[in-house]
Formats: C-alpha cells, structure tokens, sequence
C-alpha cells in the first residue's frame, strides 16, 4: 500500500521555526497500514502548521483501558498541508501512548503540542541526496523526500525492512521521484557489509553529496564511517525519551562530538536533526 | 467592576499572582508557547557551582497519575548564569528566583554569595534534590543538617531565602522550623518523592539513574499535607508544590496555607497551564465576590478546631 | 505440561503463591465473591487489645490514582478474635498471619503473646500505622524504636514474626536493618504514605481526621522503591505491598526483590482481583517458560551492576 | 414524568441474600428526567439480580474529561428484573463519579458490584405502611412500594420536594396502589410542624403500622419522634462515604443505639437499612 502524506505547502527553504503552539487537532482518519504501522489524520489549526521536514509534535495520547500514559508522545510529523489544514503521523504500537493513539476514531479530538525541534537543512551544495531508513525511521523522512523533490534534488532512497513487503514507503518515494532500493533481512541485504557496497557503488558514481538517515545505530555507525572517508556530510533525525518536548527539562539529552569534547544536545530542542558526524552511536 | 486583585504576598516581596513554575521545569524555551510576564514569579532550574553532565539516560518515565525523573543537576555553571541567564532573565517584570544546591556546605554558601546580584528577587535553597546523593539523602533530610545549612547562607546574602523541603524526610514539620530559626524566608514544601519503576519486559529500572523523584498529581496529597503541617508551625509563609495542575488544586493549597504555588509537571503536559491558571483564578474570584486571596489562604475548616 | 508451580518460601513458611491481601482491606465478607482458599495466605486487618471505635467520618476519600483512609483501628479486642476470629479462619486451609498493633511496648508484646495461638502462621507488627499516634508517628519512623520495639515482640513469640514498614520515615533501609537485626523473620513494605486532601468547596478535609493513609497504584513507585532498597540491604525476605492492581504490578514487585506481594486498595475497586491475579501469573509463567517464582524474585538488571 | 421501574420479580419473601458479584453490565439506556436526575438502564447478568428493596450496587464510574473518580460509587437499585435481565439506577448529578456516570450511552459496558447490603424487611404485622422520602431518597424507596402492593399492604406515601414539579415519582407510586401526598417547600407543607401534623392524623385514623424513610436527618428526628409516642416501628436506609461496600474496610460505619450503648455498624453490611429506633440522626 502507498501512502501519500499531504504536503502541499512545504516552505522553498525550510526556515527552522522555534515557535510552536497547543491546540485541539480533530480526527479525520485514523487506519491500519501495512500490518504494523498507522496512519493519524488530522483536521489542525493554522497556528501548529507551519512545519518543517524533521520536526516533531508531542501528542497528548488518550487513555487506553487499563493504562496510564500520562506524559506526551513524541512523533515525528508524517505529513503537513497548511493549506488543507492537514497534520499527519504514521506510528507503530509501542506500548501504553500509542495504543491509546489507536484508540481514535473520526471526530474525536486529540491536544496535539508543536511544531517542535529543529527539522532537516538541505543546503545549495547538496545536489545528490542519499536517504537511508528502516522501519518507523521513514515516517520521518518521508516529508523530507517532497522537500527533495520541490528544490528539484536528485535522491536516491534505500528503505531497509526485514522483509520486501515490509518496505513500506517505496512506491512513495519513487512518486517523489526518488531512484528507490529496498534491501530486506531475508535475503541479507540489508546488513552492513552488502549495505556499505551498495553505497560505496554510488559514491563512486559521483551519486552522493549527502546523507540523511535517522533511529538505527547500525546504520549510523555505517554512514559516519562512509561520510568520514569520503569527506561526505549528512544529517540524521534521532530519538530519545521526552517530558516536555520544548527544552525545559533536560530529559532528552544525548552525546555528541564537538571537537574533542562529548557535549549533552537535548534532542528536543537543538535536534532531533544533527550532524552525522557529531552523532554518537 | 474592577478586576479581583490577584496579588500575594511572600515575606517582603509581592507578587502579581501566586501562580510560579517549580525549578527544573521551566525555561526561557517556553516563551515559545506564552509570555512569561504574566507568571507572579520566574523560578529558574537549579544551578550549582561547577559544570556537571547530569544523569544518565533515560532520565524520565512516566507513571499512573505522574512521573519519575532522574536528571539530576546538569549545570552551566555559575558564569553561565551571570553571564547569559541574568541578562536574559532581567528583561522580564516578573522577579526572578534563582535555585541552588551544592554538595557541601561550603560550595552552597560560595554560590549564595555569588548569585546574590541585582536582578534576583529571591534565593531558594534546594536542599532536597533526592538525586544529588545516594539514596535521597540531602540537607533537608534532617532538622540539623537543614539548621546548619540556612544558617551558612543566610550569613552570606541579604536577599530573601527559601527553603525547599523533601517529602522524603520523616519530619517535615521539624526540618521546615529548623530553616525558619536560621532565618529562611518562606519554605517551599516540596520536592519531589523517591520512587522506582521497573521495565517487566526488560527488567531494568526505567530510569538511568535507578531511582529517581515522583512528581504530578500522584504526589498531591503528600505535599498538601506537608503544606498544611509547616503553614500551621511556621510563621513564615509556605509555598505548596507538587501535582497543582487545576484551578482546584490550586486553591486546594492556598486553603491549606500556601501563600503561594509552584506548578512543574502539569507544564509538561500543558505547556500553557500556568497561564491558564492565572486566568481562571481571576475568574473563580470575580464569580465568588473574593476580592482578594487573603481571603482564601490558610481558610481551612477544621472540624472542632484545631487537627489531630 | 504440569501447571507452573507458584509456591513461594517466605522464611519458614511456605505459601501456594505469592497474592496475599494486605491488612485493613480484608475480611471474611470477601467470601460472598471468591474462595478465599485460592489465596497464598490471609492477612487480617490490624488488632488491638481492647475495643477501640476508631476515627470519626468520613473516613476514607478518593484521590487521582488512589484513595485516602483513616479508618483508625477500630478493634474489638483480642477475645473476639481469639473466640470468633481465630476459629472462623482455622477452617481454611491457607495460612493466617495476624496484624497486631499497640500504643505502647508493653500492650504490644503482651498481645504478641495473646495471639500465638494454634491455627496462626505468622504475626505481622503494624509498626507503621499513621493513624495511631498524631502527624504519622509510630514506632517504624526511627531505627531506634523499631529494634526496641521488635525486641519486645521476639521475646514474646516463636512464631514468625513480620515487621511492616511505613513510607513516612526518612531512613527506611535503616528501619527494616534494625527489624532484622531484632529477629523479624520478614519485612513487609510498606504501609500507607501520610496525605491529606481538602474539599474546595467546603474548606473542610475530606477525612473526619484531617489526614489519613494514602494507598492504591499513586504509591506504588514510593513502595516499589522501598522494596527494592529493602530486598539489597536485608537478608530476611521483604513482601512488597503499595498499590499493586495488574499482573505487571505483581511482576515488578516480584523483580524488585518480593518474595511476595500484599494486595490492598486494588480489592476494594475490583474484588475479585486477588483471584485473577493468581490465575494470570500462572498463565504468564506457562507462556514464558517460568517453572518457578525463584527465577523471577530479585531478577532487576541494574545497568553497569549495583544501584547508585 | 412518571418512572416506571422494571420490577416484575420481587420475590414473595425478600430473603435477605449476602451473596453478591462483580459483572460486566451493558447500558440500554440513560436517560435525563426531571431535570436533577438520570436513569440508567443496564442489560445485567443474571447472577447479579437476585435482588432485594433497599440493596445497592457499587458502580466503577467511568472516568470524565479531568477527573478522577477512584473508588466505586455506591447506588441504590431503583428497579430490578431478573427475567427480562435488567437493572435500574436513579441517580443525581453530584460530583465526579456520578458525572462519569452521565457520560454512558447505549451500548457501553459498566462495571457493577452487588447487589449489596440487607435490604427492607416487611414483617405480616405491618399492614398499613408510610413511606415519608424527599430526593433521591425516591429512588431507594420506589422497590419498596412495588413489593408493598405486591404482598397486598396498604401505602401511604408521603413525597417531599422543593417544588411540586420535583415531587418525581408520584404517578409511579400511584401506580403501586399508593396513596400519594406532596408536601413541598414553597407552601411550608414540606416543614416538619405541618408534616407531623399530618402524620399524626393518619396515625390517629389508624392508618399507620409502619414507617419507611431514608436519608434526610430531619426526617428521621421527627419520625423517631413519633414512632416512640406511638409505638410504631420503622426502617430507615442510609448512607456514609464507601470504599470496599463489602464490609472490609469499615469506612461506612455510623453509630447506633443498642440498648443503652452506642455502637458503630457498617451502612454496607449490617445496612443500608436499619431500624429507625436505633438511627441516630
Ligand atoms: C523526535 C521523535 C520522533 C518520533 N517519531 C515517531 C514516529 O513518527 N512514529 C513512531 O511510531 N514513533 C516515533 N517515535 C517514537 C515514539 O515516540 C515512541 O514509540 C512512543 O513514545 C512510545 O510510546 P508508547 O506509550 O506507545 O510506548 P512506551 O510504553 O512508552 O514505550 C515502548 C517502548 O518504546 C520506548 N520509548 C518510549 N518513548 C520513547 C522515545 N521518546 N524515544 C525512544 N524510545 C521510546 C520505551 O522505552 C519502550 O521500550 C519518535 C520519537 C522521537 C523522540
Ligand atoms: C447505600 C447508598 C445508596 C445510594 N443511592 C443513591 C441513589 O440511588 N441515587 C443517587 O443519586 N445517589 C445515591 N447515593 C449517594 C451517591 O452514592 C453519591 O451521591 C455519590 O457517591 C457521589 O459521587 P460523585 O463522585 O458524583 O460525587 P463526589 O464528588 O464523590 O461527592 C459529591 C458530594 O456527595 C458526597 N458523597 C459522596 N459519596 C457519598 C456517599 N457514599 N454517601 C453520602 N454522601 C456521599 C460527598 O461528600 C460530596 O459532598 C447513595 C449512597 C449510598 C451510601
Ligand atoms: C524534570 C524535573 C526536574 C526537576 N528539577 C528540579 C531542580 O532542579 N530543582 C528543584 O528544586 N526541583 C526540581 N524538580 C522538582 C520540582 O520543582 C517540583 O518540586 C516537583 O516536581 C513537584 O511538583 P510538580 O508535581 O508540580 O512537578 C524537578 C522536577 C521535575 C519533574
Ligand atoms: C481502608 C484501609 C485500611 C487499612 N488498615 C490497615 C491496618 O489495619 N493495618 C495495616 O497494617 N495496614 C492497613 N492498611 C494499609 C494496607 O495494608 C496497605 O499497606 C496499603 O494500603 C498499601 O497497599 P495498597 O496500595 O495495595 O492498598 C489499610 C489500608 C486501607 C486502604
Ligand atoms: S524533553 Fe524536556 S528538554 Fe527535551
Ligand atoms: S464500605 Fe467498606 S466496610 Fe462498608
């Protein structure tokens, strides 16, 4: 199944936005897509739509029988159309919050907190865009793909799942007009050494001026080792857990390289987009 | 008719409303949702002298009705706070509270003296963070240490100082009248509650740092009551805290005797809460005919006098 | 496949599974829903000597995530429950542990003695009761008056002998170390945390006593805390009790280091929660390969070995 | 408007049954009537409806948008059918659990514990009943006169309310072969002098065996009264904040008159109903 996440008014050059708002989003669908994952339509104001690739929301699940989820979710934004008032996430049940997500039906409303964080960048000198994702990791990357797409890049997406039908996004990114290649566990061409040889291949050709990735250690331990020998740059989207999603609290702190120095960047607010190359594993 | 007079006093300082963030949940990044002027105060996360890293990750989880955190004091430090906050900060009516906290006594007077700097209204003396040593002990565990403590910094600032209690301590009441001996000015009651939550899938504690403080509404009824018991045994005003997220728990507290209220984790769930709040106390006044919060604070009935 | 063995050894004795209900939410009243035999023991609520009325009403009240009580100890003394109480138990087959009470050492050794009767499994020491003396004190705030206290008892009584905790006292590990050292043969943590919650609208408490005990899932991370620090520092076994109401609950108990779990507050919205609960771990432990509770109790996985 | 509650099984000799049990109800109906009130209709097991007059229910409320209602709510059983498979609640908006209580519609499931407690008795020598209730109490006392008429007794009921619009279930009690009178505050009827007045003339006319009462502090001193100058006996249900309803906890108790003691018994388990000679007011 494709998804075709609404984003109809990405801005030409992604001004990183701070300002952000909480208000009352209404359902317009919330449906099963590919077995594991979900997609959260949202009918959303004005004042929470001026996004960026990248950026997140932080979701005030409801309650699930049972369960307690109390602090907000984090979800990267799937899809976003200020023009169409549109806000759309693409989730996997974890636990407690999104299984309260789960729980939404057409009309019910949902306190939804954001635009958050600081999204993609995607500068002039990155003409040749290599996306590298697995799992739930494309859900952030897919707005950044359309982005790709309106600056008129060249983009070459390996969507990574444990098996081909997995690979959810495919027929997505290629509407982005995206070069696509699903590597899958089955056939063990998704691991590291098939991976590296893949790329190794384009970088060759001259394909790759960029990375961008997000979530999976693995994958990141692969593209600084890629980026570092080749003198190649890249951005990745990266998680940790979240209290307040606006900088308050120091939560969501994680290590990164500045110089020599390990220095905490709260993934919230400076990130959760960041250097490859300052990232640590 | 003129609009319901929200101010409040706290010893020598007056604030516009009692409505002020608690230490730790609360920064300039929040003037991205609200402005921060219409707080009746500015309570800053609290620093301490050097430059620390904080606790490992994860540092929160959330629980039924409330929270654990672990993030222990990570700190810019004193220049960063002279340097960067202040400025920041002074541009802003609302007086500014800055928290502090040390390992020993010495650092802890050291620091009082440094951030006793024009521009801070008030110096509250977190002596309860139950993460700066093993196992929640902190100077507010005990009468004497909390003595010895507030005696140190009241000899080196003039500025007005707070105490903030730990719900930890088997004598809240004790400890609040030892801080006010040594000449606090007002005791915050309080910090947050020891606690632990364990993954059953993985087995492993959901924070980094094992244990970690309780805070949100679960914690409510322990620091009314501890509010209550100091408001009735101290002379100095109290400022309640823990799990105030409604309009009624705010006035739950000021009936118990706070003077004023301090909200952290209900911001995490509504950033915009406080200011919420404010209104909605203006409101609640207007509609009652309470022209002034001197007549809600410490209203509480006891039934047949004085409590058990 | 045989059913998973459930049985748990909690010093001398051993009991047919681990859910055993905590004192003052239990009675023969129970029986109208389930068969009390299922349970792993019968905890009865706390007796004292001579009659007693107990507190004035209301007594109990709901709070967000649990509930409020001071019910006090109303009694009515150690001859109905050795003429009356002692009997009717008798007849089942799972084990009877008393909870005893007294306001003095004196009243308190004697009642040991009175109730190590033929047909009691074990004497649990309410040593924690906040209701009983004003502001939450008893004998289990301080080290010192729990060994004196527990002294007292083991020379009264061969019977085991439990010492249950309260969450209102500073030094908990300190207490239960003191317990042990006294001979307590297990230690049960942990009693209801001292809270208090005022009607807005009334400006009264919500309890006739003003404060009272708080219990239910609010206090379950301050008792899981609690549970683990005691399972680390003693050697005797702990059962862990606060807020447990799912078969996670119980899990992350048992993980802490439980070697059993009291179920209290959780009976009172679902009465037939014990039962259920029994039945769930055994499903769980056939799913999950667990032939028996010892690879689950004190399993935690502290990051980088021992807890901060 | 007229509430016909659905009794059609009360058995011959209401035995007094300890036996109770938690179950999954299902909501028919819930309806508002005369504006102060709400009657629930659920689809019940049979193994919960084995019931008596002035039995309860202990109800876990569902959770309204920003509370918190923890512990059950105890109810009276306004109506009962063990054959159609039914039970009624008449309950008033008070706080936040009966609040949750309003938010059911057809089709939702509700937790419910009972039947609870020890209801009415009515020996043979009370022939010629009176029923003196206001409010809610209405609800507790609208089986009662369903069994009167059922065992041939002849009822006067008085129905005390603010307003003789609120005097809700007159024509019910009519339907029971009642004689009904309403007495209400806007006349002073309501007050106890012109009340007294008026029972003392039925009593007078030999037309009062027993009483029936429930709640109202007022109501009790004056029918204590009356009682002991006449000799005429009486039950009275009432109430006190609950937690377990079972008779665990020993939250509900209120203290009576045994001889020349004043002892405490559990509203839960030795009542609702008691003897009004041994109520204390
Ligand atoms: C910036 C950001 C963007 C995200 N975008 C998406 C997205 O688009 N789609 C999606 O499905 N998920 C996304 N996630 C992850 C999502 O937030 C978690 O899966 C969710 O919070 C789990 O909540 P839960 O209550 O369902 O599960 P819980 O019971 O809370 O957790 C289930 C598991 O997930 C882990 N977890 C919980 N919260 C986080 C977190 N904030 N970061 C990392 N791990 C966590 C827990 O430790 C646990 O192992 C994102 C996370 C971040 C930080
Ligand atoms: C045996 C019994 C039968 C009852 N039958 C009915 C009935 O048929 N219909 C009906 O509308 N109500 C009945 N009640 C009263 C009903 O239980 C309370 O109104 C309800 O619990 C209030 O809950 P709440 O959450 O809506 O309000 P809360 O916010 O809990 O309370 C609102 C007000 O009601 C008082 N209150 C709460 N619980 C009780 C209680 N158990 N007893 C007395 N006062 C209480 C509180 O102190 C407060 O002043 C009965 C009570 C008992 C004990
Ligand atoms: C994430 C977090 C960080 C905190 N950091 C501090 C701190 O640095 N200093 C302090 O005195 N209290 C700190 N606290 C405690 C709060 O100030 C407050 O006392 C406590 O959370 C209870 O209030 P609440 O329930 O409204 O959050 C912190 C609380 C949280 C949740
Ligand atoms: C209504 C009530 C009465 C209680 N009475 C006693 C008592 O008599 N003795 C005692 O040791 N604990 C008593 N407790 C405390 C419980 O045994 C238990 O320690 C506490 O409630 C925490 O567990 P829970 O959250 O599962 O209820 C009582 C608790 C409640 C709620
Ligand atoms: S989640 Fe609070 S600082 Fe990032
Ligand atoms: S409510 Fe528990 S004994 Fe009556």
């Amino acid at each position: 199944m494709t998804l075709i996440p609404s984003i109809l008014s990405v801005p030409p050059s992604p001004g990183v936005t701070a300002r952000c708002a909480e208000a009352r989003a209404i359902v317009l669908s919330n449906m099963p897509v590919n077995g594991e994952y979900r997609l959260l339509t949202l009918d959303a104001p004005a004042e929470v739509l001026d996004c960026a690739p990248g950026q997140f929301f932080q979701l005030l699940c409801p309650v699930p029988e049972g369960e307690h989820p109390f602090l907000r979710r984090p979800m990267s934004i799937y899809g976003y159309d200020a023009h169409a008032g549109q806000l759309q996430f693409l989730y996997k049940i974890a636990g407690a919050g999104t299984r309260g997500l789960a729980t939404l039906r057409a009309g019910d409303t949902l306190n939804v907190l954001g635009p958050l964080g600081q999204g993609f960048t995607m500068p002039d000198a990155w003409q040749n865009l290599m996306l590298v994702a697995r799992g739930v990791g494309l859900a952030t990357l897919a707005p950044l793909a359309r982005m790709a797409q309106q600056q008129g890049r060249s983009l070459t997406a390996i969507c990574s799942a444990r098996s081909p039908e997995l690979a959810m996004s495919v027929d997505l990114f290629r509407s982005y007009g995206a070069e696509v290649i699903v590597v899958h566990d089955e056939d063990g061409s998704s691991e590291v050494p098939a991976l590296e040889a893949l790329i190794e291949a384009r970088i060759a050709a001259g394909r790759v001026d960029a990375f961008y990735t997000c979530g999976s250690r693995r994958l990141l331990t692969m593209l600084q080792g890629l980026g570092q020998k080749h003198g190649i740059p890249g951005e990745i989207a990266m998680e940790q857990q979240m209290a307040c999603g606006l900088g308050m609290c120091q939560a969501c702190v994680r290590p990164f390289r500045e110089g020599n120095e390990v220095v905490h960047r709260r993934v919230c607010r400076e990130g959760p987009v960041f250097s490859i190359s300052e990232a640590i594993a | 008719m003129s609009p319901p007079d929200l101010s409040v006093k706290v010893g020598e300082l007056t604030f516009a409303n009692p409505i002020m963030p608690a230490s730790g949940t609360f920064s300039e990044d929040l003037s991205d949702v609200f402005d921060l002027d219409v707080l009746g105060a500015h309570v800053l996360k609290t620093i301490m002298h050097g430059k620390r890293a904080g606790n490992p990750t994860p540092r929160v989880c959330d629980l039924q009705g409330g929270m654990l955190n672990a993030i222990g004091i990570p700190s810019k430090g004193i220049d960063d706070f002279r340097d960067r906050m202040l400025p920041y900060w002074s541009a802003y009516k609302a007086p500014l509270v800055v928290s502090i906290s040390a390992h020993s006594m010495d650092e802890f007077a050291r620091l009082a003296a440094e951030v006793s700097l024009p521009g801070v209204a008030a110096i509250e003396a977190n002596i309860s963070c139950p993460n700066i040593e093993a196992d929640g002990n902190a100077f507010a565990m005990r009468p004497d240490t909390t003595a010895e403590v507030m005696r140190r910094l009241r000899a080196e600032t003039d500025l007005p100082l707070w105490a903030k209690l730990t719900p930890n301590t088997g004598e809240p009441v004790a400890v609040a009248m030892a801080a006010e001996a040594e000449g606090a000015d007002a005791i915050v009651t309080a910090n947050t509650a020891l606690g632990m939550s364990i993954d059953v899938r993985t087995r492993q504690p959901r924070l980094g740092n094992v244990m970690g403080g309780m805070s949100g509404p679960a914690v409510k009824p322990i620091a009314l009551r501890m509010t209550y018991q100091c408001a009735h045994a101290c002379r100095v005003p109290v400022i309640g805290c823990g799990g105030i997220a409604t309009l009624d728990d705010v006035l739950e507290f000021l009936i118990a005797g706070a003077a004023a209220v301090q909200v952290g984790t209900a911001t995490f769930r509504s950033p915009t809460v406080m200011a919420r709040l404010i209104a909605e106390l203006s409101d609640w006044m207007q509609e009652q005919g309470v022209t002034s919060l001197g007549e809600i604070i410490g209203s509480v009935q006891i039934p047949g006098g004085e409590a058990a």
